[in-house]
């Protein structure tokens, strides 16, 4: 087993990851920008390296400094996270190259996932139910429109290497192609440095399902079974819950073995993720693989009692997997939110700026995977992620209440945060009726604001105010705004999503 | 004594007295006795006959935020200062023709050459940051007087961008 | 279901029914002393009641007051906690004649397996194996004698209205009888207002191994298998766990079997626990049933999944049983660690005073229950226990990395804790290796008195308070020191362990 | 500037010097450079080389309760003021004779009658708080000059419970 791994990330999955090191007696490095030094993935590791300025491509995305930095440090292996580098096959042949275990697939297999297009050509050969699109990447914007008009509009706009809606479109048009695919290759470009991007046929309503999965360097693969993450938010997924209302025992069977099929056909190792687009007949297509740890992992880590953070060292390390998958079961219901940085009540425009105070959710059954402490603050320069909330009960109905009783017990004060938006999501009564497909927030929520506030909390919020400037001792300390970025987000035009996980 | 406060830009007023060490407050006609504590930094516990009251405070120079039961709110005091500092907001017609950088970031594209014709609502530029794209538009019906920045520059908040003049 | 219940209890354990209460829709009324208004459960609930001066005599133990309180709010229910009045038949009674549902065991059944003699005396009829003693209660001291001598030394003195330590005794030799029967009916007249003692064979180096049960008012019983509770200090509970190291599959099946017909000769509702005596030989005696939701439920929570709260609340409100025997597994290994303001550095004496600063510990599989809050004041009228540190993992290997990782996670400053000795009983070789007897604090921790601290922690205890004292902003505000009762007890001589649960 | 800090009650010499925005700290006369700050209140990050400490600081008028790597420290400045405090723990030897409750708490039983004759350690009453009994004892051999309590009643913190008197 490793004795120290560094960690080429930052925020909640930083320190979710050197919490698991800990527990497995493995020293743990940090590496940060300028912008980081007092981020609560510094304070957490045993070491921590400054590799660079704000700017992520200056710092988290900066193969040769992180190198250097794991060598300097004795680093064995790196974890890289989500986002960043976690899926760039460049950097994952550095670290084989250079002797250094990147914690993740190898790189030939990330290569062929990372590619959209070469993938869907793997997938249908060998018999993978795949959405109808092009299979080929073009460079003439007269041929993307040739091929629109062979699939049939409505068509999504994909980035090749992508994957978390970074560069997708839908296109319901031949008028709306041109700037469309013009917007996605942008931002292909700036979240994967590549541009090409591919037409599939649009599905309406469907459900996002995808299966958790594990391989290890000899051959072994198992699944722990789907997380429905259907409900998104500009391609962004922002609720998940396992097991999902769609499917029976068959087809989440079925599912599993050709999640499995998916892996074995890319020759890939470690902890994946097979996305499907489940359509409203049942119909299920692969989508795409993602080749690292999820966002959403914890409801996996929920359901199967497995963690799958443990679980990725180990496969690293070099050792069999010792879970089959008869042993493997769904044991009760769990959910996620993600609470992100940004104002439901103003477009969801991000939010920086300092957390004046933090009170975590707790209690049974509930986990908090937190990147932030009250007084810290939230840079403008990353992923709006702030912390993720996740619950466990017996059954789906409990789990709802759990998470709705969490969110009402948690509290972020100074930045808007989707805290109260995400109550209502889960309150909603077609979500408690399990009536979940990726149109779901545009359909409940697009004219969201919010309810009205009780005039009781406001007289109390009254009262506290009056009670505070009477009050010497023990309130709370005036925090200084040095460092506070300003928070001018609010007083602009329209925002597009051009990232995230 | 009498307090006024914004709380979340609504005028509310509120009247709170310390009596043998308990508090009796004021609200609209009604007066209650409450037992009012700070127990803990930033946390305070109202008792009001049997109600149970758990409130969060945080502070900056100007604003407390405060949360009650789920609900956030922004809490100022409404003196001459907070008025007019709000008027302010709105800025002038001079400073409408200075299109600025809202927040640091980077220019991925310039859409507008100078002495270009804008309208109002017209993309001039898009700057990201945090993940996010912002598309600056053009606040006036004019043409581009000067542009300051090109595609890939990092800006700072407040940097000028583009210089705007009304039609001739 | 109910719409309000009041929770007669104070601490981590009514925050803790308070947040069940809050899932499951319904209000929730806290009761307090003039000692705890600032309490955490007081804080935690819709509403709030002071019931009294603060020695527990006038306030939580009031039935009158209690009564009286319920009514004024018009709460439906009662949920007792532990210790207090939670196995109080006459408090149970009245509530039955007044017509408050008290959610716990019916009055009559609470009356036999309190009273620790009538209910061996039923047990034995039933043919459940019991430790060999006396089957009777004794007034003069001649005939507690010659009970003795037919036992045979060691004998243990017990309160018949006992439970969890409370007047607990273990005599050597006929010359230490009388002091210790005294001292056993003093204590137990404190605890219980009951001073009855009988005596029993003390059966040596046991392992103490309880069945959770769980039993509707229509007949239905089901067992949740066992908890370990071996590692006690002074007859008092301090780190549980489940699965015992102890039991195969076979003897668990019998002693669960066991259980469920201890529970159904007692006439037994709602939640309870049969405690076992284990010997050397794997041979299972018969030891009480504990009448109330136990300090380690969380345990038995982790490892079947069944939240106990909500089911003694189910329960209480009529609803039959909806968990099968069949359906029920455990999963996983979860151990509890009590965490106590007790000095383990001087003879585990009470600590009370200012909580000065509270980090809880977090993370996958970890739980707090807790009953503090930075700046919160621990009185000295009640029970030291501060909160409870549960951990699930896969195995209990993983377990003890996990309490470890979390206790030293676990951040208590201005009064001593139990944290760092816990700590070191569960990085303890024969702990790891499951060797686990109510002996073990005995024997591997008589001579404890901590590591030794590193000379580089010293130095940054040093650098930091050199800091703090040169910087203005951000530090931790002075907690006057108002309201902090004193704390003689590190200058004085010996303490006896009164009570706990 | 040279600190002085009674750890645990040992003494502990540190310099800490600010330098350029860092901090320069001697131990011994081992020299770090430091980046120090207060990150939350209560919660020091201390970066030396590459390592990282999370420190845990808490006060009272009088001392600081310190939290380093899971272990907890008492710090008090060293002064000659809590060196005479120190001192005064001891006590005299007329205080000795008065036997006072230790808590707030409740007499259990009292074992002995005033004029009757004890030995040192000789347990004299049994006081009961948080669910513990506790024995008092006599610190001299000499007889009981006078009883102020009995059985049941509540004492408050420093009551006189017991005087004893010396041998003649």
């Amino acid at each position: 087993m490793f004795k120290k791994i560094l960690i080429a990330n930052r925020g909640e999955i930083a320190v979710r990851i050197i919490k698991a090191c800990h527990e497995m007696g493995i020293s743990t490095v940090a590496v940060f920008s300028e912008a980081d030094r007092n981020s609560l993935h510094v304070i957490s590791a045993d070491e921590a390296l400054c590799i660079g300025p704000a700017p992520a491509i200056d710092s988290y995305l900066n193969i040769d400094r992180i190198m250097e930095a794991a060598k300097k440090i004795g680093a064995e292996a790196i974890h890289p996270g989500y986002g960043f580098l976690a899926e760039n096959a460049d950097f994952v042949k550095r670290c084989e190259e250079e002797g250094i275990v990147f914690i993740g697939p190898n790189s030939k297999a990330m290569q062929l996932v990372g590619d959209k297009v070469r993938s869907r050509q793997a997938m249908e050969k060998a018999g993978i139910p795949i959405i109808p699109g092009m299979m080929g990447i073009l460079s003439a914007m007269a041929e993307y429109k040739s091929e629109a008009q062979r699939i049939g509009f409505p068509v999504m706009v994909k980035a090749s290497a992508g994957g978390g809606g970074k560069g997708m479109r839908i296109i319901h048009s031949m008028k709306d192609l041109e700037t469309g695919i013009e917007a996605g290759q942008r931002e292909a470009k700036s979240a994967f440095g590549d541009e090409s991007v591919y037409l599939e046929k649009y599905i309406e309503e469907p459900r996002h399902v995808e299966f958790q999965v594990l391989a290890d360097n000899h051959g072994h693969v198992v699944h722990l079974f789907e997380r429905e993450c259907s409900i998104q938010r500009r391609h962004q997924k922002i609720v998940e819950e396992s097991p999902s209302q769609a499917l029976d025992p068959e087809l989440r069977a079925k599912m599993g073995e050709t999640a499995k099929k998916v892996i074995q056909v890319s020759g890939y190792n470690n902890a994946g993720t097979v996305e499907f687009l489940l359509d409203k007949n049942k119909k299920f297509f692969f989508l795409e693989v993602n080749a690292r740890l999820q966002v959403e992992h914890p409801v996996t880590e929920f359901i199967t009692g497995v963690d799958l953070v443990h679980q990725q060292i180990t496969i690293a390390s070099g050792e069999k997997l010792t879970i089959s998958q008869d042993e493997l079961e769904q044991k009760g219901h769990a959910i996620e939110c993600r609470i992100y940085a940004e104002d439901p009540f103003n477009n969801f425009l991000p939010s920086a700026g300092k957390v004046f105070f933090l009170k975590e959710p707790s209690g049974p059954g509930v986990r908090h995977d937190c990147g932030i402490y009250s007084g810290c603050d939230i840079p403008i320069f990353y992923d709006p992620i702030l912390a993720k909330l996740i619950v466990w009960a017996e059954n789906r109905e409990m789990s709802c209440q759990r998470m709705i009783n969490a969110l009402d017990d948690y509290v972020i004060l100074g930045i808007q945060t989707t805290i109260g938006f995400l109550k209502d999501v889960i309150a909603h009564p077609q979500f408690q009726a399990g009536e979940t497909t990726t149109s779901f927030i545009e359909k409940y929520f697009a004219q969201w604001g919010g309810k009205e506030k009780p005039e009781e909390a406001r007289m109390i919020a009254a009262l506290a105010s009056a009670f505070d400037s009477q009050s010497k001792s023990f309130g709370p300390q005036v925090l200084t705004a040095r460092d506070v970025a300003p928070s001018p987000w609010q007083t602009l035009g329209k925002w597009r999503l051009g990232g995230g996980n | 004594m009498d307090y006024e406060f914004l709380i979340d830009d609504v005028l509310k007023k509120i009247t709170l007295e310390k009596k043998e060490g308990r508090y009796v407050v004021t609200d609209d006609d009604l007066t209650h006795e409450a037992d009012i504590q700070y127990i803990s930094p930033g946390v305070i516990s109202i008792l009001i006959e049997q109600k149970s009251f758990r409130v969060y405070l945080g502070k900056d120079n100007s604003k407390r935020y405060v949360c009650v039961q789920g609900h956030n709110f922004t809490v100022q005091e409404s003196t001459d200062e907070s008025g007019s500092a709000h008027a302010g907001v709105e800025g002038s017609q001079e400073d409408k023709l200075v299109v600025k950088a809202p927040m640091p970031g980077k220019v991925i594209k310039v859409y507008v050459k100078e002495n270009e014709e804008v309208r109002k609502n017209q993309t001039l530029a898009i700057v990201e940051a945090m993940k996010m794209e912002n598309e600056i538009k053009s606040s006036i019906d004019g043409s581009v007087k000067k542009i300051h920045v090109s595609a890939g520059d990092l800006v700072d908040s407040e940097k000028p961008l583009i210089e705007l003049e009304n039609k001739k």
